[in-house]
């Protein structure tokens, strides 16, 4: 019982480590400057828009990551579809509720085309993904012939940036990717193929339908990043050549920190953490003013400096250099 | 057996008949709407040499079945450390090996801190991406006008003609073969890319071949960052902000596995590099719209590697 | 074998598609380069006619290919610009305009340029400004001609490249203009009675000089309007502002005087802590008025939405702009009018005909021109009519067809002329 | 009770591109029979198995199953409708638990709402660990439980949760595929127990194995394939060692199988040793001698910590205390153990020892650089071929050319390679673990010959290996390690036999 209990409290402890003390540093530097961390509204409904554009990102990168899976894609879907959704929503004038969904509804299409792709073509993702996110970029230039959308006037949909609207996308994500990756066969036959690809194959478990679903999933979210983002400012800026890629990076600090709080509870709400963790940090940018180029550094710097400790203890090299290894094996 | 191999050779060449169709195509669409194709042809030569070199270097990264995203951002940064310098001293020699000097050392922090930490390379170039980013940034506020930081023009015009880049270019991919093909180097890096277990017990250090990989494809990125000084002298915070991924796209599309090992080729950046501007070129002839343009590209792109690869298909999806 | 077949004809297929649906999308583009030609050959005598009786001597006959050199193909203002040339110029004049891509940085647009010349291009316009000097060197070195559509050189580039056979000139917002641009957004609220501003500073970390401008000439109009003793940073004129501003980077926050710069977001970095910057600034305490270098309301349009701050902005007119207006959120907008670019194809589609302007002692000109200001919706409506309008721009044919012969003087004072109602007056 | 025929396969036929696996190839497999299944590597008897089980198509020929035609659209597939096989290589997927493997693939079954075969439906965590465990305990595998991390197993009960995995569907036809040769004494009994009731009950089993005497006892009746050919059927009563191999190999064997002497001498310089090492639970205060021109046999259990010596020896391993010396000096490593001459054939064979993806020229050239490079560093085309051949034509590697992809060969030329990889660079101690695993008896013998010649030469072998024969064969002497220590050490003896070993395995 005793040891029962300690187990409890070292998984707590492991679970809220990182994020506390992410906050508590935060709230140092900020109290040190004489700045209140949460002044404005404004900074909650940032915190609660970065925490959820974030984890759902992450969620996107991780799942196809996981097996091995390299998507530079993600960018692309989540600006793909943020412009067919509000280009449709603002000729038709539709409201907040049906933009959301038809974004889900075009990224998950968009994702499951280049799951297709993927499939038919049987390239190795990353160089898939690099076509795809050419592809789509392109796409969304040509659809709006490069003005981007702007609904700015339009205070119906700009008016869905609100600490609970991004609370619930956060509590319904979490929740439905839970349930899919650890309460369906989907999701066990997914565990199946991430850890034993080739011996899952051949016990009988479709790899292709499961990988097209992740594709598609991944889509989906992504459709949602997309939506939160456009939101935000009633504005979507094109970018073309690879410019849609920087949403991914956002994705690499949370993911590892989810590996990492995954073993003292489910990782998928170690991705949540992890996306709060990083949610403090771009707060604490914005309230101290912070250059954007020392942002980048201080950025880079955290992201190392966690992975070298992560790998003393040999967590990480598993989590992205799955692929190479996998390749040797397999081939 | 025969027709197999027959085929697998034929798989290996796409890339090159690739290159030959693109630029029958030119010629042609060029002679259709009489463009100067000479010129034409010049042209694409000195855009593409500087993503050929930078590419080169690379293979070296890739064939460890490793990638390093920062080549662009760490060919800016030695770019414009070499313009300060150049300003400083004024001698084209001193900017060359300057700018040699920062990308090997960029390559060696990447790689010496992968190994010592053992971190995954690929992790390292993540993060050495925003800190190179947020370098240029910085040193074109301290040492530049704050917009640029500018080479004379006429310091490097006499440099700037094709045979010149060709001539470096040439010279740099005869060493990378030779590296490659006939050195105890280019075996172990090529075994390693296979199978880096078995690599470990056959006595080859991976973190010493990282290692040498980078280094190697500093050089590459060096001699690119010199390379477009030359082309364009002016600095700007952009400069050579889309090599780092044409880089992943030249070596893709000239045929290189990214799974790296015994397949890796050198050519295959330099035939990758100049499809890429031959199919732009191709492109502005059709003066499509940037838009249409790049999903043509990405097309072609899927397609020709497609048909490069479709040799090797498994009952397993590739990862 | 067979699957590899079928994959490689679904693959082609593909391609076929693509291609497709290029030529479809492409057809605005690529068709009005070809209807330019037909319509030359039948009814182009139209474009003849006008040009006949008055300019014998300009051969309009064959298509003259100009190269458009632009470093951003998203904004307003180039969205607005292209429009004007692919969808108005073109169909006027035999001419096919090639548009380089997005470009990034000098070597894109030398590449670019390369372009052009390999498609036998007679001329380049520039919109992009990375390196000037290389790129005039470039054009003359191989005998293009070569003009400058945005903002013009500085002085002793202009002395050193006015001599130039196939330097046209420029035509652009001096850095002058600039700065009254923004004085003037500014004493637009003073003269109100306004205290409270924020500042965006666009691309002022990236020291593009028009943007320094811009924030100059605002902060000196704070400091002409502060009283007695106020000044910025200790500076209390143009030049001492604008060594402030070169110096730091930023515009820094504090009070001028009885004005106060409540908040200042530069860059465009574009990922969460910037919003949160920019929410942050627009919901400070009591702020009035956002003053932004370029590009506002998409920024801070939704961030003030509810309260009573206004935006203030430089770009052009674009529709958006108009909602923003009609919804409060845009107040003030100094905008480039699309067909300000006409007269710059003019002198540039004459030097390639063989008959270039060039001021009195044979020298390229650079004139300066500015903006369209519009602080109600009214004025936004009544001006983005014209300006959007591809049958009857600012600029029609007509007035431009004067141009063909003009001398140098008509030419300039055409030019200067640029108000909207000086243009409608014509 | 009547020996009705179960399986049926009739004249099948399996090509892979070029190569013929199976030609022709028709069995028969009685109720109440094991039918053993015997050949040299590539002779095709895992393909029939995994034609039968669903894992792969035949391209000609028929297959009846109860008198019904058998297409089999998976190995799940097979296994619902009675046919389950063992496979060789590891069956379980590591990253997920024992259950979620016993169950792989038709988690579904556990619904918490919905109704059978719904798509995509939920699973029943708890319920699924119940009959998992449930499964685990009635094949007496109590001990290992049903929600642990298959990844925390041992090779031996990854296994035994691949049984599981089979057998709680009890099939009419069980197909045992060389599991056995990674498996401890216990293990094997297991799956004797296993087979031996299946037979009882009037089921079926196809037994693959390397072992000779293994597959002479536990067979009722006994299938010896060829180059994809059916040789010969042999039932019970006329087993015979002689002609089973004879057949197997197609000739007569000529000479001595193992060596022929008895005499376990060697030099008296120690050229390898290991101090006191200790290593988690695979080496305890360890300490080993290997002499110039001795022949070390070490025996044990899979996981008795022997393999993990072969990579000490070889420097791939540190010692967390004490240490390893080559000469009287320390060993730094793979790098610094080649330069002292020392080679390694790891039991891994087709991950740690060869690169699958490179030619055979690579792989064997790769041991070699240091040897043909001009000053270490240059390597000309033409030396390295003339080294490549030579090590190809003096152990007459069968392939096309040297640029052949070693994926291509068989088991026995791919281990012909790894030798030629260490022997050509002139290898003076060579560590063999398992070298003969996987080989056929051609091959075996070819190679025990080699062994014993290089001992001649005075060149130092050490033979890690599971097959008790083969030490006892070749071994000057004889180590039996048990949890990572020595139990007991035989010289060289002809009265040695292999229960005198097992006693201090177990």
């Amino acid at each position: 019982m005793k040891t029962k209990n300690k187990n409890i409290f070292k998984q707590i402890a492991g679970t809220a480590a990182i994020p506390a003390a992410a906050f508590l540093i935060v709230l140092i530097l900020c109290s040190a400057r004489g700045v209140k961390l949460f002044e404005t509204e404004g900074n909650w409904i940032l915190f609660f828009r970065a925490a959820a554009s974030v984890m759902l990102t992450t969620f996107a990168l991780s799942l196809n990551l996981n097996s091995g899976r390299f998507d530079f894609s993600i960018g692309s879907v989540s600006l793909l579809s943020s412009v067919i959704s509000a280009s449709i929503c603002t000729s038709l004038g539709l409201p907040t509720i049906p933009m959301l969904i038809i974004s889900i509804a075009a990224g998950a299409v968009l994702g499951m085309v280049s799951g297709l792709i993927y499939v038919i073509v049987k390239l190795p993702p990353i160089i898939v993904s690099l076509g795809v996110a050419l592809f789509y970029e392109g796409l969304a230039f040509a659809i709006t012939n490069g003005y981007g959308v702007s609904f700015v006037a339009n205070t119906e949909l700009t008016s869905f940036p609100s600490v609970l609207n991004y609370v619930l996308i956060i509590l319904f994500g979490l929740l439905i990717f839970i349930f899919l990756f650890d309460h369906t066969k989907f999701g066990y036959e997914y565990k199946a193929l991430v850890s034993g690809q080739k011996v899952a194959i051949n016990t009988g478990i479709k790899e292709v339908p499961n990988a097209i679903l992740c594709y598609t999933i991944a889509g989906a979210l992504m459709g949602v990043v997309g939506f939160i983002r456009a939101t935000q400012t009633g504005t979507i800026q094109m970018s073309l050549n690879f410019g849609s890629i920087g949403v991914m990076f956002t994705a690499f600090l949370p993911m590892f920190i989810g590996g990492f709080i995954g073993r003292f509870c489910n990782e998928k709400i170690g991705y949540l953490l992890g996306a709060i963790t990083t949610a403090f940090i771009s707060l604490m940018y914005a309230r101290l003013n912070v250059d954007a180029s020392i942002q980048q550094i201080v950025t880079a710097l955290i992201l190392v400096c966690f992975l070298i400790y992560l790998n003393n203890e040999n967590k990480v090299i598993e989590l992205v250099t799955l692929k190479q290894y996998r390749n040797k094996k397999t081939k | 057996m025969k027709n197999s191999k027959i085929k697998k050779y034929i798989m290996n060449l796409t890339p090159l008949l690739g290159l030959a169709v693109l630029f029958a195509a030119f010629l042609i669409l060029g002679t259709v709407q009489d463009i100067n194709i000479s010129y034409g042809l010049k042209s694409i030569l000195s855009q593409s040499v500087v993503v050929a070199v930078v590419a080169t270097g690379a293979i070296f990264i890739y064939t460890l079945g490793s990638f390093d995203i920062s080549l662009g951002a760490s060919t800016a940064v030695s770019a414009l450390i070499g313009g300060i310098v150049y300003n400083k001293t004024e001698s084209l020699l001193v900017m060359t090996l300057v700018c040699i000097g920062v990308a090997v050392l960029v390559g060696l922090f990447n790689s010496v801190l992968a190994s010592v930490f053992n971190l995954p390379v690929f992790v390292t170039t993540i993060a050495m991406l925003s800190v190179l980013n947020a370098l240029v940034l910085v040193l074109i506020k301290v040492n530049g006008t704050g917009s640029q930081i500018a080479v004379p023009a006429a310091a490097v015009r006499s440099l700037n003609n094709t045979t010149f880049k060709m001539v470096v270019l040439l010279i740099f991919v005869l060493l990378c073969i030779f590296v490659f093909s006939f050195t105890k180097i280019g075996r172990m890096q090529k075994f390693l890319g296979g199978n880096p277990v078995c690599a470990k017990l056959s006595g080859i250090s991976e973190k010493k071949m990282a290692i040498i990989a980078f280094v190697m494809s500093g050089i590459g990125v060096g001699l690119g960052a010199f390379l477009s000084i030359v082309y364009a002298p002016t600095l700007t915070r952009n400069t050579a902000s889309s090599v780092g991924m044409d880089v992943i796209i030249a070596i893709v599309f000239g045929g290189m596995p990214v799974s790296g090992g015994a397949r890796s080729k050198i050519y295959a950046a330099v035939i990758g590099a100049f499809s890429m501007t031959l199919l732009s070129q191709i492109m502005v002839m059709f003066n499509l719209n940037s838009g249409i343009g790049q999903m043509v590209k990405a097309a072609i792109f899927i397609l020709v590697v497609f048909l490069a690869t479709s040799g090797q298909r498994g009952k397993m999806l590739p990862r | 074998m067979k699957k590899f077949w079928a994959l490689l004809l679904t693959a082609a297929m593909m391609v076929c598609v693509l291609a497709g649906c290029g030529g479809k999308d492409s057809e605005s583009d690529n068709a009005q380069g070809g209807s330019a030609g037909t319509e030359n050959q039948g009814g182009g005598s139209g474009a003849g006619d006008s040009g006949e009786d008055a300019t014998p001597e300009l051969d309009m006959s064959k298509t003259v290919k100009i190269g458009i050199l632009v470093s951003d193909a998203t904004s307003a203002e180039a969205l607005a610009f292209r429009t004007y040339y692919t969808e108005y110029i073109q169909k006027q004049y035999n001419v096919e305009l090639i548009y380089s891509d997005e470009l990034a940085d000098a070597a894109g647009e030398a590449a670019a340029i390369d372009t052009f010349i390999t498609n036998n291009c007679k001329a380049v316009i520039s919109f992009s400004s990375f390196d000037r000097a290389a790129q005039i060197e470039q054009c003359e070195g191989v005998g293009v001609y070569y003009a400058v559509a945005t903002g013009t050189l500085t002085e002793d580039e202009y002395e050193t490249y006015k001599g130039y056979e196939h330097y046209v000139g420029a035509i652009g917002p001096s850095l002058s203009v600039e700065f009254e641009t923004g004085y003037n957004m500014a004493k637009h609220y003073l003269d109100q009675g306004v205290k409270n501003f924020a500042i965006f500073g666009g691309a002022i970390p990236y020291y593009t000089e028009m943007h320094i401008y811009r924030a100059a000439g605002m902060l000196t109009a704070m400091i002409d309007a502060g009283g007695d003793g106020a000044n910025y940073q200790g500076a209390t004129d143009m030049g001492g502002v604008l060594g402030q501003i070169f110096a730091d980077g930023e515009v820094k926050t504090g009070a001028i005087g009885d004005v106060n710069v409540l908040g200042y977001v530069g860059g465009y970095d574009m990922d969460d802590a910037w919003f949160g910057k920019c929410a942050q600034m627009a919901q400070t305490a009591d702020l009035e008025v956002i003053l932004a270098v370029g590009n506002g309301s998409d920024f801070f349009g939704t961030a003030i939405a509810g309260t009573n701050v206004k935006i203030a902005s430089v770009d052009a007119y674009a529709s958006s702009y108009g909602e923003a207006m009609e919804a409060g959120m845009l107040d003030y907008l100094a905008g480039k009018f699309s067909a300000s670019i006409g007269p710059i194809f003019i002198a540039t589609y004459r030097a390639a005909l063989g008959s270039p302007i060039r001021t009195a002692d044979g020298n390229a000109f650079a004139l300066s021109q500015g903006y369209w200001v519009a602080s109600s919706a009214e004025e936004f409506n009544t001006y983005y009519a014209v300006d959007s309008s591809v049958d009857a721009p600012a600029y029609t044919k007509e007035m431009l067809d004067t141009l063909l012969t003009a001398d140098y003087a008509a030419f300039e004072s055409f030019v200067s002329k640029y108000s909207f109602e000086e243009i409608q007056g014509m | 009770m009547g020996k009705e025929v179960i399986v049926e396969v009739k004249h099948i036929d399996k090509r892979f591109g070029s190569t013929i696996a199976l030609n022709d190839v028709s069995i028969e497999v009685r109720r109440g029979e094991i039918q053993g299944l015997i050949g040299e590597n590539g002779s095709g008897k895992s393909t029939v198995t995994s034609i039968i089980s669903g894992m792969q198509k035949a391209d000609g020929g028929q297959m009846f199953y109860q008198g019904e035609k058998w297409e089999p659209l998976s190995m799940l597939w097979a296994l619902e409708k009675g046919i389950g096989m063992i496979v060789q290589e590891n069956g379980t997927v590591p990253g997920i638990s024992v259950a979620e493997n016993i169950f792989l693939g038709e988690t579904g079954r556990f619904k918490v709402f919905g109704k059978e075969g719904k798509k995509w439906g939920t699973v029943n965590r708890k319920e699924m660990m119940k009959e998992a465990q449930h499964a685990l305990d009635t094949i007496g595998a109590s001990h290992i439980r049903a929600e642990q991390p298959t990844a925390s197993l041992d090779m031996q009960d990854r296994k035994l949760v691949e049984i599981v995995k089979i057998m709680i569907k009890n099939p009419e036809v069980l197909i045992v595929d060389e599991t056995t040769t990674a498996l401890s004494q216990i293990g094997r009994d297991i799956i004797y127990k296993i087979m031996n009731r299946m037979k009882e009950e009037n089921k079926a089993v196809i037994f693959i194995s390397h072992d000779l005497d293994e597959i002479m006892n536990v067979c009722d009746s006994l299938t010896v394939l060829r180059d994809g050919k059916i040789i010969i059927t042999f039932s019970k009563e006329e087993f015979d060692e002689e002609q089973i191999k004879t057949s197997m190999i197609g000739r007569e064997m000529q000479g001595d199988y193992y060596r022929g002497d008895y005499d376990g001498s060697c030099g008296d310089e120690v050229v390898l040793e290991v101090k006191d090492a200790n290593l988690g639970d695979q080496l305890k205060n360890f300490n080993l001698q290997i002499h110039k021109g001795e022949i070390v046999g070490v025996g044990g259990l899979s996981h008795c910590g022997m393999h993990t010596l072969g990579k000490v020896l070889f420097g791939a391993c540190k010692p967390q205390s004490g240490s390893v010396l080559v000469r009287g000096r320390e060993l730094k490593g793979e790098a610094d153990a080649m330069k002292e001459q020392i080679g390694y054939a790891a039991k891994d064979r087709d991950v740690e020892s060869l690169c699958l993806n490179a030619s055979i020229r690579d792989n064997i050239a790769v041991g070699g650089l240091d040897r043909f490079a001009v000053h270490n560093f240059l390597v000309l085309p033409g030396k390295e071929k003339k080294y490549v051949q030579k090590q190809i034509d003096d152990l007459s590697v069968k392939c096309a050319e040297m640029n052949q992809y070693v994926s291509a060969l068989s088991g026995g030329n791919k281990q012909k390679v790894v030798f030629g990889k260490w022997i050509g660079r002139g290898s003076e101690i060579l560590i063999l673990d398992c070298p003969t695993r996987g080989v056929d008896i051609g091959v075996k013998q070819a190679m025990y010959q080699l062994m014993y010649r290089m001992k001649k030469e005075g060149k130092s072998i050490v033979i890690i290996s599971e097959e008790m024969a083969e030490l006892i064969g070749m071994a000057d002497r004889l180590i039996v390690m048990k949890d990572g220590e020595i139990k007991k050490e035989f010289p060289r003896s002809e009265s040695l036999s292999e229960s005198d070993m097992i006693q201090y395995m177990i």
